[in-house]
């Protein structure tokens, strides 16, 4: 009883909530860099998800006669070959790059961070085993397994996702093995051992947690990749049909036109690089607020 | 350690030292003018250069190069021209020829070109453990068809007969007006019987005999080099029976299947042709440069299939409204930069005066009307289909412009697929695809090699069509006309047979179009986007 | 030392025995054969064609006549260019792609450590956010965009250097290089930086300042050697990389590298030349992440010793 | 004369978080052949003070405000770096406390040891090498010319010290800095440097500058002694003086703090809460080596609330014994019997519901916390998996377990690298006793540990083991402190036992030469009066 009233009196104590992410959200509210990261993709996604209210035009909406027009009044960044508005196309391209990009990383850093986690967590056969098999993986000609992949299942979005997730999480794995190998030497994992908690707690709370830095800094850079792999899947016939397009695939149109209509280049380009400068401060910035040495010096 | 950091840095050196050597001397181009070099740009890298495997642009035009046929043609008439042949005489009936081989005609190590290496040569490529994709283009003569599906085992049956040394005699099944054309295909070629059985079976596709150094051939000249990826280079043949013609010293061949940097190379005079253009840059070299960029009717023609096996496209009517809503003029002027044709027929018209029959126009108004009629007023409840084009960015055009077109016009809901060329090719061959994109390049400049191609079951059908008065007209009666006016007629009565019916919807003939020095002579540009290499040579106007 | 060398060789071999053979069936499952034609082909062409490749055998025996070539260390013939054996062409492009692949990680690993190392020197200053804001560039930026930015530049408007080509003109060599080995830059620099941040918080970085040495002769005797370990570890990897990702610059640059190859079979359905280039690169991937754990311990005194004992 | 004189020294760190005063007002001189001691806590601002006279301080966010160092008629303050350079590591040199970090590991001995030679005197590569060779010969390193090729992790602690010394000497140095250069090592090893140290120093007239946080370390060797507190000198003088006549209230807690009590011995039950029977624990060792025998049947029994005491150098096998007596190791032979249950060959899940009853306290207070947890996570993973507490009164167990290891509430959702080191313990000691567990495992929990701070935690324990009933194993290679807390003692020596007794009778009546020989090592003793 007596420890009840001293806890309603110690009410900034209250521990309730508490979580290394909340505190982190803390941390990261500080970082001005990260958080105009942050403010910039939130302004993208919802600059892209409303583009149906933003722009007058449709994204398939041709004006042949009109082809590649320069940035005018009537159409803010120019048209592409077809006279379609670019600044309705990159509105639109956004969601299908930001989409690929967050759910397709995802994938890839699950399933990577489980089973890295689990490779490293394990060690000796076991380890040899799972990153042997990362390496047929790796090696496989990737286009042949795309195509098949395609035969079977047919074109959609999920396999869009499967199929990046497939190939991003191998490095991911390694990456993550690798970290988890060395912490687990460390005192508290023993500590852990010693308190009783099975195997799965342990890389889940006290592992993973800990090799959160390098697994930010990796998804980061894994975030382009994901976006240009859409391209190049797209542009096979996995992926996105026209009309609809996205920013890899506009950047990767625009840079056959490149002296021509170099706003067609630049644009989605522009898009897609301030996106990704955006996610990197942001990236940076969630790894320091995650790592609770870094910011209370 | 030191040594190799040493050696690290004599690299970066080297680097940097030759970006600076750049730029001071003459351009490869010019350099190339002067010393007779054509540096070519050649499309993608040819997979062969036995005639008789060979399939492909490309190839044709190495190929060319190293050997010569019975016959050749003129590059600015497109008429047949004495070749390894320096006449022939053609019976009445138009069914026998016989072909006068010149007797100094030489293969490359001396030999001379006898009759009996074109009777030897037409039975490599016609025996079918061969498997030469191209046998058929010999198809017009007598039994060779039976000789090369196994039909008849003994190659004497077929119509050719050494008559002596220098004298070739070919019996035909049926008068064929393009016959002596098909002598400057490259199936119909000879080749060195001594060097192939040399290197092994002659019917070996994997043999080495036509290999750098080990290649003996009869043509203007001579394979020097091949690198593959990187370029092919061929040297005058001193043996060769005209090699006082042969103007050039050499011809460098560059495998260049990525435009931009094809059309990048030629402004930075590195090639003296482009196999093509990418189609933004056409306004601009119109513009700028209007002497390089060359635009020439071409024997080839742009069409979409419909799988007319399945619903909707199985109506008649929907299929005529699918056509009659693409504004063929609207997509040449814009997508296409005005430089096609555009079709609703099949075949390129003026093929040896063949003019093809015009049926339908673009009518929005009655293909609404039409899809009406069909059941989907306004596009109401129209299926969903997909049009099917192989991986390639002016096909992307194209599509995405024709898919808005119908949105636009027949407010119906159409979807664009794209599939790298084999998956392309096996999707197209088993009708496996609801409207498909192809381009047909004529082998020989005559209607027959379009229309004979949409026969019930044809093989290159692909549609599902079927018409018995077509089939009748086709295989029948028009191979028996020996007159063209007759022939023409019965045609232009197939191709009006094929439009009612619409398996597919013409877009245009095709017109080459590529960048060529000013230097480059004695090249103009013909339907056939043929090459004579010993009309071509370079000089400077300067 | 050769212990772990042999050991880990032992480990490929099931690894690539496995590529092997996933490949030599997902390559014949996968849609289009090598022979698929614009032009129809008759049943008998196609017949004899099969036969002409072994293709008429049925599957568990066309394997393991390749197997039986590959231990003799034949690759078999190419479908896509009769007449040469897969042998012949990899060798014919390895040596184009491998000095691509040097020039590229030379140049990668001299820009990228030395803007890493410049960057950690004081982090958080411009001095570190503008190489730091290059190496983002560099990773955002897809070779197919670089390459033709980098040849409208200096070889269109400037006139410095060819468009393409692959030592036929003098300094033909050096815009590939520098479009392949950006993104490596990018990334060791990136390396480099948290390498160099890491070690130079050592105190034996202290020790060797309260002896007196020079600021730049701490930085290269004793923190370098640390603080580019996870360079050396990613250079492995990187060079597996560049050799089987070289293919984009190599069609932007027509190199007539290996990369050119393998896409080309992929595309052609070369189902032999598939295979080789997939094994022959496997192959490398191993020898080269062995090479650099090598190269790790090398510089690792106590790993080194380990593999000693 | 005086080598060095340091006046009104300030230091002051300019930080985010506003102004630290790290060193605030100093003065002292450095006599030649003499050692000037410099005690205070982690913090106290004594390194700061040492190394802002060469510069080595980062600056920003350090500066220094005021003060003059003159040393051979210069002010170092008022040098410039390239300046500063030439008596770095020529005029001064420094040894540092932590010779696993001190020594580049991607260098090999000999290149670092002759490093300052080239650099200050030019030698060539070959004198400077035979001159290496001499000085490591100088303080003990057997074998020197081999030696010289070695990598610093081929030596063992104490070896690495005499190599960091060797390295600080061979220029001839007038000064020597030494920054607790014996806190990471064993209390033998650690005798060894400290006689090795003045007997250098007395043979080459060496100033010595050695800086503390052990009053009984500096006992036998410092002339003069500063007692350094948040800056500031808070008293000076004689050894003699310091010792025998403390002034300040805060040099009085530093001498209190050694332990010198011995625990009265109290009986126990004769009940077993635990016995091995002998237990062997083998590593596999690289292949071709056989396996290394780190436990070689070792026998014990720990009576209920006992404090067994596990004694030994580094390597001797103790910390083994603790954790495989838990069954975090797994045993090559014996037996091990808890609670009258036989443990021996417990899977993972069966030994899951034992882990409430039996835990352990680590050496390393900075490894055994997860850093990215929080105080209150922490102490609320154990309660929720064992299941002890349910949610709602979560947050008052938490709270009443803060109280009980004494971290103040308002802490609770900091994390590990907020406290000070001995804080940490208290976390860990928490996390450990949270399950209320009737046996403990304390591995050298001490060690790492400032010695005013070693008093407090000894004495939680204490309190801790009579609040909870706890029976304990407790591990260190200190004899002081396990003298202080242990009711009986287990003496370790490469695996094996090698004696075994009551605190008293071990303590005064060793019969092994190995127990005497750790005895002897005990620093301080003319305070102790032990031995």
């Amino acid at each position: 009883m007596s420890n009840q009233t001293t806890q309603i009196e110690n009410i900034d104590a209250m521990p309730k909530g508490v979580s290394l992410w909340d505190d982190a959200w803390i941390r990261l509210k500080k970082n001005k860099l990260a958080m105009v990261g942050l403010c910039f993709l939130i302004f993208m996604m919802i600059v892209c998800l409303m583009a149906p209210l933003l722009t007058p035009y449709g994204y398939e909406e041709q004006d042949l006669r009109l082809g590649a027009s320069a940035p005018s009044v009537t159409h803010w960044l120019g048209t592409d070959t077809f006279g379609r508005d670019m600044l309705t196309r990159i509105l639109y391209g956004g969601r299908v790059s930001l989409m690929v990009g967050f759910i397709a990383t995802s994938v890839a850093l699950l399933i990577g961070v489980t089973y890295g986690a689990i490779a490293g967590y394990a060690g000796g056969k076991v380890d040899a085993l799972m990153m042997r098999l990362v390496d047929i993986i790796y090696a496989l000609p990737f286009m042949i397994f795309i195509v098949l992949l395609m035969v079977v299942f047919g074109r959609n979005l999920l396999l869009l996702f499967l199929a990046i997730g497939a190939v991003e999480w191998l490095v991911m794995a390694r990456i993550v093995r690798g970290q988890i190998q060395n912490l687990k030497q460390q005192e508290f994992v023993e500590a852990a051992i010693s308190l009783g908690l099975s195997p799965g707690a342990i890389i889940r709370k006290h592992l993973i947690p800990n090799a959160l830095g390098p697994i930010i800094v990796y998804t980061t850079l894994t975030i382009p990749n994901v976006m240009l792999l859409e391209a190049f899947l797209s542009f096979l016939g996995l992926g996105i049909q026209p009309p609809q397009s996205s920013w890899g695939l506009l950047i990767s149109y625009g840079v056959e036109s490149m002296e021509e209509y170099p706003w067609l280049l630049i644009f989605p380009g522009l898009a897609l690089t301030l996106t990704l400068f955006a996610l990197n401060f942001m990236g940076d910035g969630l790894r320091d607020a995650l790592d609770p040495k870094a910011s209370r010096d | 350690m030191k040594t190799t950091r040493r050696n690290c840095l004599i690299i970066l050196f080297g680097l940097l030292l030759s970006a600076c050597g750049g730029g001071s001397s003459l351009s490869r181009v010019d350099q190339g003018t002067i010393d007779g070099v054509l540096h070519f740009g050649n499309g993608t890298e040819p997979q062969t250069i036995d005639p008789h495997i060979a399939t492909g642009v490309p190839e044709h035009h190495v190929i060319t190069a190293l050997f010569e046929g019975l016959a050749t043609k003129n590059p600015y008439t497109l008429e047949s021209e004495p070749g390894v042949a320096e006449s022939w005489d053609i019976s009445e009936d138009g069914k026998t020829y016989i072909f006068h081989i010149r007797p100094n005609a030489r293969w490359s190590n001396g030999d001379a070109v006898t009759a009996e290496d074109f009777r030897w040569s037409w039975e490599r490529i016609l025996t079918p453990e061969l498997a030469s994709e191209y046998s058929y283009m010999l198809y017009p003569i007598a039994n060779a068809e039976n000789f090369n599906k196994g039909r008849i085992p003994d190659f004497n049956q077929v119509g050719v007969k050494v008559l002596d040394q220098l004298t070739l005699e070919v019996q035909l099944r049926a008068p064929t007006p393009y016959f002596l054309q098909l002598m400057d295909h490259y199936s119909t070629f000879p080749v060195h019987r001594a060097t192939i059985e040399a290197f092994g079976s002659y019917t070996d596709q994997l043999s080495q005999w036509s290999r750098e150094g080990n290649i003996v051939s009869n043509g203007p000249f001579q394979l020097a080099e091949w690198r593959i990826n990187s370029h092919i280079r061929v040297e005058k043949s001193m043996s060769y029976w005209d090699t006082d013609s042969v103007k050039l010293n050499s011809i460098i061949f560059y495998p260049t299947d990525n435009l931009i940097t094809e059309e990048r190379m030629f402004r930075d005079g590195l090639i003296h042709r482009t196999e093509d253009v990418p189609l933004d840059k056409v306004p601009v070299y119109l513009e700028e440069d209007p002497d390089t960029i060359v635009i020439a009717p071409y024997l080839s023609s742009y069409y979409y299939m419909i799988n007319t096996t399945k619903p909707p496209l199985d109506d008649l009517r929907v299929r005529r409204a699918l056509s009659m809503s693409v504004d063929r003029d609207l997509l040449n002027e814009t997508v296409l930069e005005n430089i096609m044709v555009p079709a609703y027929f099949l075949t390129p018209p003026g093929t040896v005066g063949y003019e093809p029959p015009v049926t339908f126009a673009y009518d929005p108004e009655q293909a609404r009307a039409l899809l009406a009629e069909a059941g989907y007023p306004n596009g109401e409840g129209f299926p969903y289909f997909e049009i099917l084009y192989n991986t390639q960015e002016n096909h992307r055009r194209i599509a995405v412009a024709i898919q808005e077109m119908w949105r636009e016009t027949l407010n119906i809901d159409v979807g664009i697929v794209n599939q790298e060329w084999q998956v392309y090719l096996e999707s197209v061959g088993n009708i496996n695809y609801d409207v498909a994109r192809r381009g047909w390049v004529g082998d020989y400049v005559d209607p027959n090699t379009y229309l004979d191609m949409f026969i019930t079951g044809g093989g290159n059908n692909n549609t599902g069509f079927s018409n018995a008065r077509y089939d009748e007209i086709m295989l029948n009666e028009a191979p028996l006309k020996l007159n063209n006016e007759e022939r023409f007629a019965l045609y232009t009565e197939a191709e009006t047979i094929l439009m009612d019916n619409m398996p597919i919807i013409p877009i245009y003939i095709y017109q080459t179009k590529n960048l060529k020095n000013p230097d480059m002579k004695g090249a103009p540009s013909n339907i056939m986007d043929h090459y004579n290499w010993k009309y071509v040579y370079l000089e400077s106007d300067q | 030392m050769w212990r772990f060398i042999g050991f880990r060789t032992l480990q490929a071999i099931p690894v690539i025995f496995a590529v092997i053979t996933i490949t030599f069936f997902l390559v014949r499952a996968a849609p289009g054969g090598p022979f698929s034609s614009e032009k129809a082909v008759s049943e008998q062409v196609k017949a004899a064609l099969e036969a002409q490749f072994q293709l008429d055998l049925p599957p568990h025996e066309q394997y393991l006549a390749y197997l039986t070539d590959l231990i003799k260390g034949d690759f078999g013939p190419s479908f896509n260019f009769p007449g040469r054996s897969v042998n012949e062409l990899i060798f014919q492009g390895l040596p184009v792609t491998a000095e691509l692949g040097f020039y590229a990680l030379l140049i990668a690993v001299v820009v990228g450590t030395l803007s890493g190392v410049i960057a950690s020197l004081k982090p958080n200053s411009l001095q570190d956010y503008i190489p730091m804001s290059f190496a983002m560039v560099g990773i955002c930026m897809p070779s197919f965009l670089l390459g033709p930015t980098l040849v409208l530049v200096f070889s269109i408007w400037l006139g410095w250097l060819p468009v393409s080509g692959w030592g036929s003109i003098p300094g033909d060599k050096i815009l590939p290089s520098i479009t392949l080995g950006a993104m490596y830059a990018a990334y060791i620099a990136r390396l480099s930086r948290a390498g160099m941040l890491e070690v130079l918080s050592q105190d034996y970085l202290r020790t060797a300042r309260a002896k007196g040495l020079p600021e730049y002769k701490v930085i290269i005797k004793h923190a370098l050697r640390g603080g580019l370990i996870p360079v050396v570890a990613f250079l492995g990897p990187a060079f597996a990389g560049l050799l089987s990702g070289s293919f984009v610059v190599e069609t932007v640059f027509q190199v007539p590298g290996l990369g050119r190859f393998y896409i080309q079979a992929a595309f052609n359905r070369d189902y032999t030349m598939i295979l080789g280039t997939t094994v022959f690169l496997a192959t490398l991937i191993v020898l080269f992440n062995l090479l650099s754990d090598v190269l790790a311990a090398w510089l690792n005194p106590r790993l080194r010793y380990q593999f000693r004992k | 004369m005086a080598l060095l004189t340091t006046s009104d020294l300030r230091v002051y760190f300019h930080t985010r978080n506003g102004l630290v005063k790290a060193v605030d007002g100093i003065s002292f001189s450095v006599e030649e052949g003499k050692t000037y001691a410099i005690i205070g806590e982690s913090g106290s601002g004594k390194s700061v003070a040492c190394y802002s006279m060469l510069g080595l301080v980062p600056m920003p966010p350090g500066k220094i405000e005021s003060g003059e160092v003159w040393f051979e008629n210069q002010d170092l303050l008022k040098l410039s770096e390239s300046q500063l350079r030439k008596i770095r590591g020529k005029g001064i040199s420094i040894i540092f406390q932590d010779p696993m970090t001190t020594l580049n590991p991607f260098l090999k001995i000999g290149d670092q040891l002759i490093e300052p030679l080239r650099l200050h005197f030019g030698m060539s590569k070959k004198d400077a090498w035979q001159k290496g060779v001499q000085i490591l010969e100088e303080v003990g390193i057997k074998n020197p010319a081999q030696r010289m090729k070695s990598w610093p992790f081929e030596f063992s602690g104490g070896m690495r010290q005499r190599v960091v010394i060797a390295m600080a000497l061979v220029t001839e140095p007038k000064i020597i800095i030494a920054d607790e250069p014996t806190t990471a090592l064993d209390v033998t090893v650690q005798a060894q440097i400290l006689k090795l140290l003045k007997e250098l120093q007395v043979r080459r007239n060496i100033g010595v500058i050695f800086i503390s946080h052990d009053l009984s370390v500096v006992a036998d060797i410092a002339d003069e002694i500063a007692v350094m507190q948040n800056g500031i000198f808070v008293e000076q003088g004689t050894r003699d003086a310091i010792f025998s006549n403390p002034q300040h209230a805060y040099t009085k807690k530093l001498l209190a703090a050694v332990p010198d009590s011995e625990k009265t011995n109290q009986q126990h039950e004769n009940t077993y809460l635990i016995s091995a029977d002998n237990i062997s624990v083998h590593f596999s060792g690289n292949k071709g080596e056989g396996v290394l025998k780190a436990v070689d049947d070792v026998s014990l029994k720990i009576k209920q609330h006992e404090i067994l005491g596990l004694v030994g150098e580094s390597g001797s096998g103790k910390s083994t014994t603790g954790r495989a007596i838990l069954r975090l190791l797994d045993l090559a032979n014996g037996k091990i019997v808890f609670n009258n249950e036989d443990i021996s060959h417990y899977s993972r899940a069966e030994m899951k519901p034992l882990r409430r009853q039996m835990q352990m306290i680590f050496q390393d207070p900075y490894a055994s916390l997860n850093p990215r947890t929080s105080v209150y996570d922490t102490l609320a993973e154990p309660l929720l998996l064992h299941k002890i507490v349910a949610k709602k009164n979560l947050d008052s167990e938490v709270f009443s377990l803060m109280d009980s290891v004494g971290l103040s509430r308002e802490s609770v959702l900091r994390y590990p690298h907020e406290f000070s080191g001995g804080q940490r313990q208290r976390i860990a000691i928490g996390r450990a006793i949270a399950t209320k567990p009737a046996f403990i495992v304390a591995d050298e929990p001490v060690s790492a540990l400032d010695v005013t701070i070693q008093s407090q935690i000894l004495d939680l324990l204490l309190n801790l083991v009579n609040e909870f009933n706890l029976t304990m194993l407790f591990i260190s290679h200190d004899l002081g402190v396990v003298r202080y807390l242990a009711d009986r003692v287990l003496v370790m020596k490469d695996g094996k036992l090698v004696e075994e007794g009551a605190v008293h009778e071990i303590f005064n009546n060793p019969q092994e030469a190995y127990t005497r020989a750790l005895l002897d090592a005990i620093p301080g003793k003319s305070l102790l009066g032990v031995g």
